[in-house]
């Protein structure tokens, strides 16, 4: 952690202490406290946007109170940051990219772990400077391990690996190499699988040194590339990944075994629904949720390669009837979509400008998904969102 | 450092009757400006107390201490209007506007103090200038990014924060 | 370094027909992927000797070449269709797109080449897709940012080259 | 300069070198080339925007080419950053403030000198990190004696001061301090003017050294900053700055004796003009062209403190004759003018979009200051250009 980084706690602690020994006796004086959050939430979200279409320097992860629908507060990072919640709440990472110029300069690559209630940095460890830099900042870009103490950040140089961070020590373990496969889909304690380019899954095992030990492969390609990609982000329900092709068919991958178990992939459309053209797609357009196996995707009518078109509904599959099970209008076409897995689950729909298009703002829509009502929106996002998340 | 600051312009406030705080600052400004010219919250704060109740949206570019405002407002990004968002560092300077209260009528003098060491929050963006003054007013100046005292020049959002009765 | 690369990559291409690109990478990717896939200009400018003209408007999103596009047309930026505005790098990879010109009827392999070192220029700003790839199939994919072999990885635009007839 | 921004130059280089070493015989390899430009022309402008209204974090410098309405390109730096052009047209320099960690960290200011030609860093100096941070970034922030030696840029503690920098050496020789005094009006080989709070002018000499040689201070105010409070930056048409007034009064300044010395206030209005509201107002609401002898204003029509509402009209003001000699009618509000210094000038003006108003794109109007005509625009200008300059 740098020494300004320290000094920024310290006059933030300094803040604190003042403001606790003021007397009690006069209302309190005006303007002299910094906010702080309370635990997070069920209905919290977190959304990764860059600074914009005219900058790439400046990636907020924005918090919002799902509930309220209001703007809680943002971290600010690097290029192309990406982010992710522990699972005891207490810490928010952050993986970024800075350049000592801005756009250019000495590159520094860093995991900063941030007080989850003050939104502020508590340390940093420098990380090989080689993340991947993809839009959007998918969550298999950065991931936890079930316990919280481990991290895993991917790299793109092209070559693929994952740099391992233990976050107890805050030190880099080392690095484990994912030749031809990428992604980072947690699938064990110490387990991830990837997706290869071939259509085949990896699933890799690694130990509490940041080391592979074990690396095994599908004999044969779950899914065909060529004619029908898959997203890269599936929904995880139980013991089996959901994943959702260009096509609109589903991909179950059982990953409780290895390598995984790859099962029989149906198609999320009738001959009509085909015929009127309607396909998944966005920036995020799949969302699991396993207590009720259920998926949510985000569809619109269009043709081949319209697969990052703004969705105009959420349709809702039962993963165990591979039937449809709901479907809900959307009042703005939505890019990103999120379900937050407590027993009351939201359902939450990022929109973003339309580029070239009829100026709409960018903002988040709420809806019940026990009701499929529409319960609000929160407007004006900064940025433009491209992925979103919640604590685990 | 920010506890000194502070401390510096308790004293410089104590010596100091609200009603000539403008034409101090005027004169510090024409002077020598070496000091942060702070908004004295804790001895304003005192003269506050019998205070008229607010009203209004302070959601709102139009809530009346936002008369002077440039940026966004905190209330929007995670902080109140006197209140900073989250792991951002209230600076402990702040350009200085002059309000009507809507109730009482009475003019206050109102801190505009910056939220700073995270990118701007872009929401809520209001401006109004009354009172705004050119740099070499620099107190007076709503589009200095009011940091001094902090850790870092990036503005996130900005308070408007009671400082007293102007007269 | 980009010489380097630039080098190597010829070498790759030397010993490739042009036709049997697409599917040397999709080998590469599933196996080893350890090197920036180029887009092989040298060899593919001599196949195109012979081209057909082309038509359409260069800085409209519906330009034949840019059937794969995602990000802002180097054309507005101060680059061209082929050229990277002053003061950017232009990386030696890309991702690959197919697209069909509108006079031959043929399909070309266009190399979206981003320009690398300043910030977003964000000026015609269009996103078509067609090809585009998660990211498994990485030379496919239109999200990376295609800055491998340049001195940084924030984009100011991105270019449209040919590379050569895909068959 | 940094080790990196080194081998980008030589990347560069490589690159050139690489292209020239093609054989002649098959036709140019597309996609091998990085644009140059030619010499600046007269219709040139620059503009200094911030990323947007979402982040301060990455000032852009963009180049425009007025007769074709074209973009050239940009620079791209830090928070809030200022630039201007070398006097013989070689060069653009930045002066930037960056963070190590993008919003936090430790802060590096530093001057860039950019290749007028290739947009690209040749050299840097670092400089103590307290440039002034405002907005507008006007001209008054950074400013180059008139034989391109020099370099003043303006620090704000907030106690004022001058970094001076010797372009020559790419090294900081020293600081003035102007207690009290703001903005860098360049008004001889070494000396320039700063605007008091009390309303009225210091004027400073300097020597090669960076060195303050003597100050004289007007004995009066030349305005009154309670009343009638003057935009930061004249219009200097040969010896003499006009400032123009919130109210719309015009203050002469003859700047070639010391102290300099105010003229006669005269009000820009007509009786009729000032019940009907109008006063000048935007970011960049003043421009001088000294060959004519002229100054041109955005006006608006609004109350009290409207100072920074965009103008609906550029009124031209001829500085001998203290009347209204043209009125252009803007086909969009602007809040930025200037007017190039050529033979056959031109005006431009920078529209912003409305915030929270009907959105409007940000955009470049050109105007023939001969015929009053509207030759047209520049579209999707990005981020949110506050301030525009031309090459001395």
């Amino acid at each position: 952690m740098s020494r300004k980084a320290w000094s920024l706690l310290f006059v933030i602690f300094l803040i604190c202490v003042t403001a606790m020994t003021v007397p009690a006796q006069p209302p309190p004086p005006e303007g002299v406290s910094v906010r702080e959050l309370g635990p997070i939430q069920p209905h919290w979200v977190f959304l990764i946007s860059p600074a914009g279409v005219d900058s790439e320097e400046a990636t907020k992860v924005e918090v919002i109170d799902g509930d309220s629908l209001q703007f809680l507060g943002m971290l600010t990072g690097g290029v192309l940051g990406t982010a992710a919640v522990s699972p005891d709440h207490r810490f928010i990472y952050m993986a970024d990219t800075f350049y000592s110029r801005g756009a250019r300069g000495v590159r520094t690559d860093v995991v900063t772990t941030y007080d989850a209630r003050r939104l502020a940095p508590v340390r940093e460890v420098i990380i090989p400077p080689k993340r991947q830099q993809t839009i959007p900042p998918d969550s298999s870009a950065l991931a936890l391990t079930p316990d919280g103490r481990l991290l895993l950040v991917a790299n793109l140089t092209p070559a693929t690996s994952m740099t391992v961070v233990d976050l107890g020590s805050n030190k880099v373990l080392g690095e484990i190499e994912t030749p031809g496969c990428t992604g980072i889909l947690i699938s064990g304690p110490r387990r991830f699988e990837s997706l290869c380019g071939d259509g085949t899954m990896i699933s890799i095992d690694f130990n509490d040194s940041g080391r592979m030990t074990a690396s095994q492969r599908m004999a044969r390609p779950f899914f065909d590339p060529e004619k029908d990609p898959v997203f890269s982000v599936p929904a995880v329900l139980g013991h089996t990944a959901y994943f959702v092709s260009y096509h609109a068919m589903v991909y179950p991958v059982d990953w409780s075994v290895e390598p995984p178990k790859a099962g029989t992939p149906w198609s999320m459309l009738t001959d009509a629904q085909r015929r009127e053209g309607w396909r998944p797609g966005g920036y995020q357009p799949l969302a699991g949720y396993a207590p009720g196996n259920l998926f949510y995707v985000l569809m619109h009518r269009g043709g081949q390669w319209s697969h990052k078109q703004a969705g105009i509904e959420v349709w809702v599959y039962s993963a165990q009837h591979r039937r449809r099970v709901d479907r809900i209008v959307l009042p703005r076409p939505g890019t990103d979509l999120y379900v937050t897995r407590d027993s009351d689950p939201r359902l939450f729909v990022v929109s973003l400008p339309e580029l070239n298009g009829p100026p709409t703002p960018t903002a988040l829509q709420s809806f019940s998904t026990r009701t499929g009502r529409y319960l609000g929106v929160l407007d004006q996002l900064p940025g433009f969102p491209l992925w979103m998340f919640g604590a685990p | 450092m920010d506890a000194l600051v502070e401390r510096v312009t308790r004293t410089v406030a104590m010596r100091t009757s609200r009603r000539g705080i403008l034409g101090m600052l005027g004169k510090l400004i024409a002077g020598a400006m070496v000091l942060p010219l702070l908004p004295v919250e804790r001895v304003s704060a005192r003269a506050n107390t019998a205070e008229a109740a607010e009203e209004g949206d302070p959601l709102s570019c139009d809530y009346w201490r936002y008369c002077g405002f440039d940026g966004s407002l905190c209330g929007c990004c995670g902080g109140s209007t006197t209140q900073c968002p989250p792991g951002t560092m209230m600076s402990p300077t702040s350009w200085v506007g002059s309000c009507k209260h809507p109730i009482d009528g009475k003019d206050y003098m109102i801190g505009y103090r910056d939220c700073c060491g995270k990118d701007q929050c872009g929401r809520c963006f209001c401006q109004n200038n009354k009172g705004d003054m050119p740099l070499y007013r620099t107190q007076l100046d709503n589009g200095v990014t009011w940091c001094f005292g902090t850790a870092s020049f990036v503005v996130n959002c900005t308070t408007a924060v009671k400082l007293g009765l102007k007269s």
